[in-house]
């Protein structure tokens, strides 16, 4: 019955666009700074700002805050977002799929790459304490799991993955400053691409920033954001495991 | 004795001392009422005899058939007596005689008079048929609770106040989805000063819908469904404050309301309604929603908008204390009590923090049964809705230390506008948030002997006794005359609706008081004409 | 030194364009969710918006926090914002003003009008007490002040102001919702014109939304907004009396 | 005997065991470092001479001082042998020297050895010198706090991270007027790996500015000229952890910097620097810091952002107490000690505000006279900036009712970007807010004796005894080394910078070290290298 065709933003009636807003400008606090912040808001497009707090910040800066009615809508019903689609078995079923799929055991390498040395999200997904309840890849039996650390570069991680023969790479980006992730991110396809492995490795990343959609973007085979637990990436492995027949790759 | 464990080494010789001149001020109240009765409490005998409906230009039906009868002087003998009589006469329904009033068909006032004891008895009977639908919405609600349980306290209460109860309907269920305890239905602005009670939905409410009965009907299905979904009893809450009070009270009690604000004093002050007025009205409302099991909200916490927090603060406790006398005078439990206070310090004093936790728990310990309903910060929030977001965190710290039984959830942009969707939801998370972090913290704590909360607590405790016993000496009537409360003060003969005011006749017939005066358990009103006044009156 | 004519958002470096906004739209929480949250703010003309947060509000509903770079700026030089002039004098000043330049006490109403009960505004301005450690104006030995107080309806205000021959008016409207405010103050000055007062009598108002240049909009003298001192109301009239000529009007 | 008055009960006699263990454990690092030096802490010397600069290829001066020696393996010697013999043979000053070698017109390992009695002579006129600019420093600082005063603690600490140190002074700059205490400049991601330290302004740097000497200059000009205006005097922070402690805390020392994050645990656990190297380069940084007067923080709350918080408090608790002896054996009281801790439990635990509490007033008691430096929720902060700022809300209110020392600001935007100019503008008026409101909340409350909080601080410091007793006897490196702190493991051979640490020899010359322990009151190296080792170890 809703009209997911013309979405506008909700405050307390339809359609009514109430948007918050909360910004500096680098002018000194006073009306004339209110005045700027009004205007501001209005060449967003916005209808009726109106500000209702203004401080000073110092150094003839002013923080406002500003509520409006944005007059944009947007078509719900024409928004696809990719997502991935294997199912999620737990660890017992995950196990047995691959004793049963696969017929041995899978090698994953991971690692929080580049300059970031935000492990806890990578450790999170491998380490055998796991995190949130769920186990970490290494207390999987039938998977070898290797957890690099922090800060390793991109030409180590392909030197491991040829190493230990892995069947998946799973990247950790944390810092996202500069979106200094993207390059880095790049880089690693980039090499796989060179020493001829990226089709014959399942390719992952994450982080607080990471969607599936972006690591799709970037060439990876998927991405996994805030808040994933072990099994969904096990399972998104082995589904792709079988789905490419890369089971039989040595 | 009480509050040997006082944590606030709270005297109970002095709270004792302040139920005592609290109680003779309620009696000398109570007394000032026995004899008298208004337009609105004929009209909840109206509605709770099952009149309903409006006329061709859309005046409630109550109001046409009471105006009938008080239009010609005769409605001092209680409007029972003229529509029993029209029923026995006619052998209509209420509603058709009702309807025949409005259409000019019938005069009651022309009709014969049935024999006194006939009317005694079809009256007990339309009582007893009335409060019985009462009933069964207190056993249903009792099933609901048992069968889909309920939030911990304290209860979080949220508003919505949308003036459309369609929109209304989503931000409820949306809360309550959230985490809510109570949606509280806000009144379009004004209603209050209404000698009716509108009729059917509203869709164009200002700053709230009206309290009508359709619109309770629609929240309360509404709140039904989302509370079996989510397995949780969502209560509903109104306002009977204003002109309406008793008929509100009525309409509550028929559609299962939970909570009711229910305060002649914030009419007085807030509202300027007559004294007269709205105190006889409070307490045929205070008596249905005892029997109907609602939990009232008193509106102390509004003094510390146009008082200061700091310096008024014992003007909260001892209306409070009024209050509760006052309540218990109308068959209302301890439990019913949902006595407000508010956290309404400038946040910008040093240690208010201290204040305003002494305060909390001094209510709490004071009234120790009652479902304290502890109100936000409002009057010193601003436009800075991060640094309001915090002070409705201290907030909701101090509710949960203190054990409150209801906590109205600040909102951080009190200051800007009426809840939008998920100004609730930033509301209730920060909420649960705080009470689950916070769970036990009130069984942790102790605090020093000698320290600024425990002697804040024991100085206001002291100046509302003070107040009282001067209250005791003045009478009520008097007291708020002079300004004693929310730096108001309001003329006896002021304010709005005193012209509904009368006295009874002795012949005056009201079967529905008669019934809930029994049922409560309350003494006839007979006895209370007959005592004798307050001896300390006038000391 | 700061370039005030291309003046945008600061959140770290200038020009960084950095604003944050909350809303919530109706559609369900999900990727999709944040896809039409970012679209939206897009919409905006708002480069790379990032969904920092999203929360399931039930019923269909789905808030959000969202960050973005919104590349708009604003000329701070051409930004003129009227406001009131006369200088603010202090009690005895203003008391002592009366006396020499008006030469007789000036006599000022005000109330909370229409169906706004709110009348601690005006009381702060007007009442004995005062607010925030200044004396209202029924202190002041030179004006006579008539608090009406709330939800006084215009007409009796105009009857009061014939009653007590008012030198000044003073309006509080503290509910805004839906604009209420703007036709109840309309409707005061048509009813002055009508009467012949309007140029007779200082008319102002007051609330937590009311800025001076509004008030001159809506055809009034001043316009006071929040934390504003009764010794800035009485000199605004006071001096307004003596500019105007309108000691003597009787 | 301390804490009779605690309030939590905590026992003294634990408190002074977990103090023996601790006092053991620190005794056999001090052993151990004893004989040894560092690159780091020879160029540090070079500093402190007043060598300063980078040669053609940017290399800084000292690095390529102490590399010349080095690489041709005499730096065990000391490098002042060779710089101060330099000085006697060639009459230039020592920054001339470092030119002269940097342009390779001298070799130092060529030059005729001047007489041992001449050496001592010049390094301890040298040694005075360098010593009498801190010193000059260290007064100018009570000076200007005498002057301009301070804020009340818990002082409030925010950081500036833009990358670019001219941002960073307006960032700074506006802190300090919205009422910051502290301004720690972060420091350019990856610069605790660098082996040197960068030279001029970073306008450019990644996640923060490197720490230069130019930079500390720039933001110490800045933040005095804002203190004088704001009168208030400002707290200039960086960072002397990673392979350069001790040339940073030199470089602090000459700036007059304030505080300094100073923690070679830290290092080792999150840097994965080698521990050997980095116990010999903190010692040296710390009697720097020690001379000069800086609060250092240490860096256990970071053990909370891969270990669980309720699990491993105890193992905080036991590393600030060795952080503690390590720290007096380097010449820093006790008021100097920030010991970092930290608010990192998962929000939705129960009652978790009551273990923080308990946390935070436990280590208030066990260290009574340190500036502890309290860290705010962090890794579970999340996009949801209004929940976020209700956890830093309560943080806050817990620095205030423990009487924390330094408090550093929570960001409600935590999870999402390095604060920008408003974030912190409501970071601080969120605790000014909390710390005036609820300043004397700590005196006013008690603690159930067998409650909650009071069993969980016990539970606490018994764990750490436990665990002290048991890194007593398996030394400090082998404990790391099996993943005792912050689930990280390290080798006691592994990580960066161990190719840096040497043996001295017999010849060892450092004539700062020489000066710095006698000023500092410190048992001359001699007798610590003859001391016998820890009788528990190996029991
Ligand atoms: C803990 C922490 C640290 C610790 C890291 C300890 C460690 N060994 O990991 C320490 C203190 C060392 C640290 C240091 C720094 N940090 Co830090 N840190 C954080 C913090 C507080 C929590 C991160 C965290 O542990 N989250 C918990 C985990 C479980 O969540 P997660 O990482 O999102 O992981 C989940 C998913 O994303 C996913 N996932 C993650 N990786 C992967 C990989 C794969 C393959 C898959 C499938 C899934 C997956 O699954 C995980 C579980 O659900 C965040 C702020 C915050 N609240 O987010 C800042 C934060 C990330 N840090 C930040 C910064 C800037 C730094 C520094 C650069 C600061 C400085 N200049 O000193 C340094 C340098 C670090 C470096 N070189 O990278 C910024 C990053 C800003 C940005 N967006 O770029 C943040 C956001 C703080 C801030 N507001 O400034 N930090
Ligand atoms: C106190 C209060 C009440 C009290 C009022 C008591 C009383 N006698 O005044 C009570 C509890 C009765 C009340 C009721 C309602 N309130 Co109310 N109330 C507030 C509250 C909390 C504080 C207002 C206040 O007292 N501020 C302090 C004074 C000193 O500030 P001020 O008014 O801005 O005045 C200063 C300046 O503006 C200026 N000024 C003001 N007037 C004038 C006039 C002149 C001539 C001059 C020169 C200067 C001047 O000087 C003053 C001193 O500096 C605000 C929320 C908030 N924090 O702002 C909501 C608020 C104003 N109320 C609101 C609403 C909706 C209502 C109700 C309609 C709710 C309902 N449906 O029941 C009712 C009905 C009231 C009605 N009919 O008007 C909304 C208004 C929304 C909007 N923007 O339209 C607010 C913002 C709350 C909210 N978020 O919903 N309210
Ligand atoms: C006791 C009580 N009744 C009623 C109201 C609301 O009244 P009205 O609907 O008249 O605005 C309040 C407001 O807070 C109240 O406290
Ligand atoms: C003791 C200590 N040193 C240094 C740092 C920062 O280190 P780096 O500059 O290496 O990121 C921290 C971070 O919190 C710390 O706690």
């Amino acid at each position: 019955m809703r009209d997911f065709k013309h979405v506008r933003p909700y405050g307390d009636t339809f359609n009514d666009g109430v948007v918050q807003f909360s910004f500096s400008l680098p002018v000194p606090f006073g009306e004339e700074a209110k005045e700027a912040a009004r205007q501001f808001v209005a060449k967003m497009g916005v209808l009726e700002p109106r500000v209702v707090h203004s401080q000073d910040l110092g150094e003839e800066m002013t923080f406002f805050v500003v509520y409006g009615n944005a007059p944009f809508e947007i078509d719900f019903t024409s928004i696809k977002v990719p997502k991935v689609e294997s199912p999620v078995m737990d660890f017992y079923e995950i196990n047995q799929f691959i004793r049963e799929q696969i017929g041995r055991k899978i090698v994953v390498i991971g690692a929080c790459t580049g300059t970031d040395a935000h492990t806890v999200g990578i450790d999170a997904i491998m380490n055998m304490k796991g995190y949130a309840g769920e186990y970490g890849l290494e207390r999987y039996p039938e998977i070898q799991a290797y957890n690099l650390g922090s800060q390793v570069q991109n030409e180590e991680m392909v030197r491991k993955a040829i190493e230990l023969q892995a069947d998946a790479i799973l990247v950790s980006q944390v810092v996202t400053q500069k979106d200094v992730h993207i390059p880095n991110l790049g880089e690693l396809v980039d090499l796989l691409e060179a020493e001829g492995l990226r089709k014959r490795i399942v390719l992952i990343c994450g982080g607080p920033r990471i969607s599936h959609e972006l690591a799709l973007e970037l060439g990876y085979d998927a991405g996994f954001g805030p808040g994933t637990l072990a099994p969904e990436v096990a399972s998104f492995i082995v589904h792709e495991i079988v789905k490419r027949k890369l089971a039989f790759h040595e | 004795m009480i509050l040997v464990s006082s944590k606030l080494y709270l005297d109970p010789q002095l709270i004792d001392q302040a139920r005592q001149y609290a109680s003779a001020i309620a009696d000398d109240v109570a007394r000032f009422i026995a004899d008298k009765t208004t337009v609105a409490t004929e009209r909840t005998v109206l509605r709770l005899l099952g009149l309903d409906g409006v006329d061709a230009e859309y005046v409630p039906l109550p109001n046409v058939v009471v105006d009938h009868v008080h239009d010609r002087g005769q409605l001092q003998h209680g409007i029972a007596r003229f529509v029993i009589n029209g029923m026995i006469q006619t052998g209509w329904s209420i509603q058709q005689l009702g309807e025949a009033v409005a259409s000019g068909a019938i005069d009651l006032l022309a009709l014969p008079m049935a024999p006194e004891s006939e009317l005694i008895d079809l009256g007990k009977q339309a009582a007893d048929a009335a409060l019985a639908k009462i009933r069964a919405n207190r056993e249903r609600r009792d099933q609901l609770l048992q069968k889909l349980g309920e939030g911990p306290q304290p209860y979080i209460y949220v508003i919505v106040a949308t003036g459309n109860i369609y929109e209304d309907v989503i931000q409820a269920r949306a809360a309550a989805r959230q985490g809510a305890d109570i949606i509280a239905v806000i009144r379009s602005t004004g209603q209050s000063l209404l000698d009716y009670v509108p009729f059917g939905a509203t869709t164009e409410g200002f700053g709230g819908t009206y309290a009508t009965q359709e619109n309770f009907k629609i929240m309360r299905a509404a709140l039904d469904e989302v509370g079996e979904e989510i397995g949780r009893y969502i209560r509903l809450c109104n306002y009977c404050s204003g002109l309406c009070m008793p008929e509100i009270a009525a309409m509550g009690a028929l559609e299962r309301l939970d909570v009711m604000l229910n305060d002649a004093l914030y009419g007085i002050l807030f509202r300027d309604i007559n004294m007269q007025r709205t105190l006889i009205d409070q307490n045929f409302s205070r008596m249905i929603n005892a029997y109907a099991g609602v939990i009232i909200n008193t509106g102390e916490d509004n003094y510390l908008t146009t008082a200061d927090a700091v310096e008024a603060a014992h003007t909260v406790l001892a209306s409070q204390l009024i209050n509760e006398q006052l309540a218990y005078r109308s068959g209302l439990r301890a439990n019913q009590l949902g006595l407000g206070h508010a956290f309404e310090m400038n946040p910008m004093i040093e240690d208010g923090f201290l204040l305003e936790w002494a305060q909390a728990l001094m209510a709490r310990e004071i009234f120790p049964e009652a479902p304290l309903k502890y109100m936000p910060p409002t009057k010193h929030m601003t436009g800075n809705i991060f640094r309001g977001h915090v002070q409705d965190a201290l907030f909701n710290l101090i509710g949960i230390a203190t054990g409150q039984g209801i906590q109205l959830l600040g909102m951080m942009t009190e200051a800007i506008h009426t809840p939008l969707i998920h100004d609730r939801q930033l509301a209730i998370e920060s909420a649960k948030y705080i009470f689950n972090n916070a769970r036990h913290l009130q069984d942790e704590l102790e605090f020093k002997r000698d320290g600024l909360m425990v002697k804040r607590a024991a100085q206001v405790l002291e100046e509302a006794v003070t107040l009282l016993r001067e209250i005791t000496q003045k009478g009520l009537f008097n007291a708020i005359s002079e300004g004693m409360f929310a730096d108001v003060k309001r003329a006896i003969t002021g304010g709005k609706g005193l012209k509904g005011v009368l006295v009874r006749s002795q012949q005056y017939f009201n079967p529905l008081e008669t019934a809930l005066r029994t049922e409560l358990g309350l003494p006839p009103i007979e006895s209370l004409l007959a005592s004798t006044p307050n001896e300390k009156r006038g000391e």
